[in-house]
């Protein structure tokens, strides 16, 4: 996200969804669409139907790679590498939309000297892509006139994310790909209201909208409708708090809703870290691992037993009605946050959720004309809609960028940070699968679906599997240099050799334990694509 | 139709480390044992507290209706559950469900059982109704014999009953995968014992065990000229009702629960399962 | 056989519903804020406009058979007890189109079989169906080929056919002819003209089709053949296993049962829709599963247009159409006729 | 049956789904058909969202840990307890020591509010949720 922000000068979904089904060629990279996003899938597949093409980019073949008309399956950790090399090539080729850069962006000499360094065969090399391949997926995208570039977290979580993101950010500039209907760079969101727990500033470094924490004015803004001043120095992220460590300067956390025990990386020391504050509350509807050490749980009434707002990957700010009362003794967790703070002495009184929007509506730009009643009544709003009157926003950068010109930041390729050597020869990739979500708190409670899927499963190529005498579903031991899980082998012809998938769904295979803690520096987003795996057979 | 109706474990024999024969009454409100008659080859539906219902094919002879026995193996959530329990249990038992063997056409015929593990639980009814009926009739010059194979010594299941059926003239062979120094008999898979059994004309194959012995021995009983009418299996399926509508158990236009379990190899060949390869 | 056939004035038609909405929950498909027309229940006849433009997007399935039901509770304190569940709910059902009515007989047929089914008809007893026929097919509706529409023949308790100002209104059953009768004063005889003019509408109808899905020369190809695998394979691998086929589709009726426990001694025996698309519905515990993946699509195809015409003597798909348009990959049954056909 | 429209809670496409309600229960799950991006379908997850939601292993009271062992106690004690333990810490190591996770599988609302106890009640920006995991 902070690389979009610094290209384009926001960091969200630049079209609607629906825009894709109208797209001459869809580059997906890092997304395996199919399983983690359904309905974006469904429309990809439609404007494949309709004659659209294709390219994938992804180290796995994919169900969508099954059906592209390119797949660029690189090496785990090399998307600038690749992109860059195909840059170079749509320069070589004359088809840079110059007209473009020359009116809307800033910066392209400093791109321009680092592509004419480049030597396409070293590319191949690196990336382990084939040059010819490279070479019609170059001219692919940028011969159309409508290009979308669709990537998720295969982008950003590895250590040079941020870079990775620049560099797609690069690529659509270049061809003029952005700023108009159908094209345009398009991060994919994991979660239901991942885009408003950004939007609202759930964020270290930020006030709600994205609005700085330095700007005077905008401090007295927040001043004003707060009646106290907001804390200037930025925060800490996730994984600053939960890797600061056993008896670190955090002693104590409030988690709502989240289960960092599964979902952050390198386990052993989230536990720790967890474990070592003098105060932990959790607020969540099941005992998650994180719940189990807590100091105090409070029991949060569920999504049916609530009614709030949530923002979609196109920035779609939807209002979702409250079905039943909460079961039990449950609350939501407004009202928690409300109880809380009038014990602390602040009064956080709000009649209903309407009111909550209507200070959100005050305070955030893009939120300006978000209130409940319109909400309530239609399919939602994209933001940005600064006031009551306006219809919302389908696609971003029309006419021009959220911060001025689009802004070229060139970058390099880099290794990750843990490549796979002699003791781990592996490389081990993380993500979802289609029946399951994040740490399985819901869907692992959903019978149906854990019928469906009721174990972890490690992909391994048959390569591989015969090196260790693995056979289709042996236990098998996957250890990196922070643990070991035990799990499934599931031998494919989808995963190339030397790499390795599996999920972090399963509490029993908490694959989190082995993951890395290395980050991103600027967006601090942890590099679950690549760590150094060995496999066994577990003998029965 | 769907209400489980309530049984009680009577006695619990251990087969081996994993599979354990349940004898149950069935039991009214009073807790008075009514009779159950089943079918050699027929199956229940079983519940377990909390853990939902499996079909289990019932191991015991249908002479006495006092009580059934369920021989079970361990190997999801229900069937590790109930390795649990104890004599004096409650269980929900729905059925007899599903056809049996054609014990009117098998009596008094040359019956050869072919079994792979716990496979031998439906086939053993019929074992015992056929050696009964040649006691009882005298009939000296018909064969009856088992080829049984195990993955390991430890792992044969119904050994006392195999004992038995040895004293009473069965032929038994016996078999395993993996011999261990106690092993004094045949090392291999059961197909190995099939060798000199060649049909006699209107004697009955049963099989059954793992699809991938069921699948061998055909090969080899077929070789070996039984014909397809006569060579028997029964089918294990996914099973949700026990009575056709669910669809879980679903092959081609036959429901296994309802018209099944028990097939002839000549329904199977038209409904090509997989079994079958 | 028609018993009788007698007019409603359109004017009339509220006064009626109010009359039997009295000892009955009345149920008629109205269209939301948001434009999705749903079966609703109608509290208040006055305040809520009925849509008999519309197709609902969800069929009556879920009122009989719902998608999650309680059908035991159970007891370990003392033994193992059982205690059926039964929800009983007099309904009357308004403005049903004949592909959902005769989905509805399919499932009486199946739930009677081989017993009665004590859960499904604990609903379905005291129901009326008063059906509306289709006189301008839906989008992608093929009924006219299934043999399901657009005019009911039989199985409706009352058919009305829209003729402009007023409704031709026919009993096809007993509880219809009830209906006439104790409600007679709304209705007024019907004319020549009017039969005729329901009779032209019919054909006007049949031809109003916007797609021609060849079913039963598909089912007749099925009969005798097989289908190519390499069909098979294609559907299959556009298939997102999403189940929404099975889960829209009026006639699909597997489930899966399976116990929820709620207290330390106590739980629910919970029957739900289950697809057999599903590859969890054939994996046995234990994990090996008889059935190949690639082949998930064939067992609900062949079911509805083969088996089920070996077994019924015609085919279970209704043409409702409602899995056309939700299809993720476009590999819905009419794709799958298409693709037989053309072979 | 009662249907009331919600927003699936699961991945970022934001699907228009339909919640049935039978007896105070959720007890279906069906796509809106009109709804930008669900149009009439649902994946496999959004089909059975109601599944998890009376789950028996909800929790259905707050929980306090006493003698190491999380026991079920009132609303007033468990959040007495979390606002003076929070004030005790953020007295004695000041509000940096404190940290909040909040939630992408929350709302909006509950977001801005979590946030706005963070730096206006408890006096620090350490809060962040999963956006990057």
């Amino acid at each position: 996200m902070a690389g979009l922000a610094t290209a384009f000068g926001s960091g969200a979904m630049t079209n609607s969804i629906n825009e894709l089904e109208d797209v001459d060629v869809v580059i997906v990279s890092g997304s395996n669409t199919t399983e983690a996003h359904p309905q974006i899938a469904r429309r990809i597949l439609a404007a494949v139907d309709r004659g659209a093409k294709l390219i994938v980019i992804d180290p796995r073949r994919t169900a969508l790679a099954q059906e592209a008309h390119v797949h660029l399956a690189l090496r785990p950790g090399t998307d600038i590498a690749l992109l860059n090399g195909m840059m170079r090539i749509i320069l070589d080729e004359g088809l840079a939309d110059d007209h473009f850069i020359e009116m809307r962006t800033e910066n392209f000499i400093a791109l321009r000297d680092q592509l004419f360094k480049i030597d396409l065969d070293e590319i191949a090399a690196i990336t382990g892509v084939d040059r010819q391949l490279m070479h019609t997926a170059a001219c692919l995208y940028a011969r159309a006139y409508k290009s979308t570039f669709c990537y998720c977290l295969g982008i950003t979580q590895h250590i040079c994310g941020t870079n990775n993101v620049q560099t797609i950010a690069n690529m659509a500039m270049l061809t003029g790909n952005v700023e108009k209907e159908n094209a345009g760079v398009d991060p994919l969101r994991g979660q239901n209201n991942v885009q408003g727990a950004c939007d609202m500033a759930a964020l270290p470094a930020c006030l709600p909208g994205y609005q700085s924490l330095a700007d005077m004015q905008i401090r007295q803004k927040f001043k004003q409708c707060w009646g106290v001043d907001v804390p200037l120095t930025p925060g800490r992220t996730v994984l600053d708090m939960t890797h600061s460590g056993h008896n670190g300067t955090l002693r104590g956390m409030f988690v709502m809703g989240e289960n960092p025990i599964l979902s952050d990386p390198d386990q052993t020391k989230v536990q720790a870290t967890l474990e070592g504050l003098d105060f932990l509350a959790v607020s969540d509807i099941f005992l998650t691992e994180t719940a189990q050490l807590a100091h105090v749980v409070f029991p949060a009434a569920s999504f049916a037993e609530k009614s709030g707002t949530v923002t979609n990957s196109e920035r779609r700010v939807q209002y979702m009605h409250q079905v039943i009362e909460p079961i039990g003794e449950c609350k939501p967790d407004s009202t928690i946050i409300a109880e809380l703070a009038e014990r602390m002495g602040y009064e956080m009184y709000y009649e209903s959720m309407a009111e909550v929007m209507e200070e959100i509506a005050l305070l955030i730009p893009i939120y300006g004309g978000m209130h409940h009643d319109r909400l309530r009544s239609s399919w939602g709003l994209q933001w940005p809609c600064p006031n009551r009157d306006h219809p919302g926003t389908p696609f971003l950068h029309k006419h021009y960028f959220s911060g001025g010109k689009g802004h070229f930041t060139p970058a390099q390729h880099q290794e990750p940070f843990e490549p796979p050597g002699d003791a781990f020869p592996l490389t081990l990739i993380t993500g979802r699968i289609y029946h399951h979500y994040h740490t399985g708190t819901m869907t692992r409670r959903c019978a149906s679906l854990n019928r469906e899927s009721d174990k972890a499963l490690l992909q391994i190529n048959p390569v591989d599997a015969t090196t260790s005498a693995i056979r289709n579903g042996d236990l098998v031991e996957l250890t990196s240099r922070r643990g070991t899980i035990r799990l499934w082998a599931q031998i494919s012809e989808d995963i190339r050799p030397g790499q390795v998938y599996t999920t972090f769904h399963f509490s029993e295979a908490p694959v989190n334990l082995l993951t890395t803690g290395a980050a991103d520096p600027i967006a601090k987003c942890p590099e679950f694509k690549v760590c150094a795996v060995k496999v066994a057979r577990v003998e029965s | 139709m769907y209400t489980p109706k309530s049984a009680v474990i009577k006695e619990i024999i251990s087969e081996n480390h994993l599979v354990k024969t349940f004898r149950l009454s069935m039991v009214d409100s009073q807790g008075q044992t009514i009779p159950f008659r089943f079918e050699a080859g027929q199956f229940v539906m079983l519940s377990v507290p909390h853990r939902g219902e499996a079909p289990i094919s019932i191991s015991s002879i249908p002479a006495n209706p006092s009580f059934f026995d369920l021989t079970i193996r361990k190997a999801g959530l229900l069937t590790s559950a109930i390795q649990e329990m104890a004599v004096g249990d409650h269980l929900g038992v729905r059925g007899p469900f599903g056809h049996g063997f054609p014990l009117d056409d098998l009596l008094g015929k040359d019956l050869l059982l072919v079994a792979g593990g716990i496979g031998l639980a439906p086939l053993k009814g019929v074992m015992e109704s056929c050696l009964s009926w040649k006691k009882v009739k005298k009939l000296t010059d018909i064969s009856l014999t088992l080829c049984y194979g195990s993955r390991t010594p430890e792992d044969i299941c119904f050994r006392a009953t195999i004992e038995k059926w040895q004293q009473d003239g069965v032929s038994c062979r016996l078999t395993v995968d993996e011999a261990d120094p106690s092993w004094q008999g045949e090392e291999g898979l059961v197909t190995g014992l099939l060798a000199d059994q060649s049909s006699s004309g209107d004697g009955y194959a049963l099989v059954c065990g793992p699809p991938v012995m069921i699948r061998a021995t055909i090969a080899r009983l077929q070789a070996f000229g039984w014909s397809d009418e006569h060579i028997l299996t029964t089918l294990e399926r996914h099973m949700k009702c026990g009575v056709g509508v669910c669809g879980h158990c679903h092959l081609d236009n036959t429901m296994v629960c309802t018209d099944g379990p028990v097939f002839t190899l000549s329904q199977l060949q038209e409904m090509k399962v997989a079994e079958l390869g | 056989m028609k018993e009788t056939t007698v007019i409603l004035a359109k004017d009339n038609l509220q006064g009626l519903l109010r009359k039997l909405g009295r000892d009955k929950s009345l149920v008629a498909p109205v269209t939301n804020q948001w434009g999705d027309t749903l079966y609703t229940e109608i509290t208040d006849i006055d305040g809520t406009e009925l849509d008999l433009s519309k197709q609902p997007q969800a069929s009556l399935k879920g009122f009989f058979f719902p998608q999650q039901e309680v059908i035991q509770t159970y007891d370990t304190t003392a033994g193992y007890e059982f205690t059926p569940q039964r929800h009983i709910q007099p309904t009357l059902f308004f403005g049903v189109r004949s592909c959902d009515l005769h989905a509805v007989l399919y499932m009486d047929m199946i739930f009677s079989s081989p017993e009665r089914d004590d859960a499904y008809f604990a609903r379905r007893q005291d129901t009326t169906i008063i059906t509306l026929a289709c006189t301008t097919p839906f989008a992608n509706c093929f009924c006219n080929a299934t043999g399901s529409g657009p005019f009911m023949e039989y199985g409706y308790d009352l058919q009305l056919t829209d003729l402009g100002d007023r409704f031709l209104v026919e009993a096809g059953r007993q509880q219809g002819e009830q209906i006439l009768q104790a409600w007679g004063h709304f209705f007024e005889p019907a004319t020549e003209e009017d039969v005729q003019l329901q009779y032209q509408l019919s054909l006007e109808a049949g031809g109003r089709f916007q797609r021609k899905v060849e079913v039963e020369h598909a089912c007749r190809i099925l009969a005798s053949g097989e289908v190519d695998e390499q069909i098979w394979q294609q559907l299959s691998a556009r298939c997102a296993d999403c189940g929404g086929c099975a889960y829209v589709c009026p006639t699909c009726t597997c489930f899966n049962i399976r116990d929820a426990q709620q207290e330390p001694s106590k739980g629910e025996r919970i029957r739900s829709w289950d697809a057999c698309t599903f590859s969890g519905f054939t994996r046995m515990a234990g994990g090996h599963n008889p059935i190949n993946s690639d082949h998930a699509l064939q067992r609900r195809f062949l079911h509805k247009l083969k088996y089920d015409v070996e077994k019924h003597g015609k085919p279970s798909c209704v043409g409702c159409g409602r899995c056309v348009d939700i299809c993720f990959g476009h590999v819905d049954i009419t794709t799958f006729i298409e693709a037989v056909v053309e072979d | 049956m009662e249907q009331i429209l919600t927003i699936c809670v699961y991945c970022g496409c934001g699907c228009g789904v339909y919640l049935g309600k039978e007896n105070g229960r959720v007890v279906a799950s069906s796509p809106s058909r009109n709804h930008p991006i669900s149009q009439g379908n649902l994946c496999v997850k959004g089909w059975h969202l109601h599944e998890f939601i009376h789950h028996p292993e909800r929790l259905t009271t707050p929980l306090l840990r006493k003698d190491n062992k999380l026991v079920p106690v009132g609303w007033d004690e468990a959040l007495d307890y979390t606002a003076r333990r929070l004030s005790e810490i953020r007295d004695s190591n000041g509000p940096d020591a404190l940290g909040l996770l909040s939630s992408a599988k929350c709302s909006n609302e509950e977001n801005y509010l979590l946030q706005k106890f963070s730096r206006a009640v408890l006096g620090t920006n350490n809060i962040d949720h999963c956006a990057r995991l």
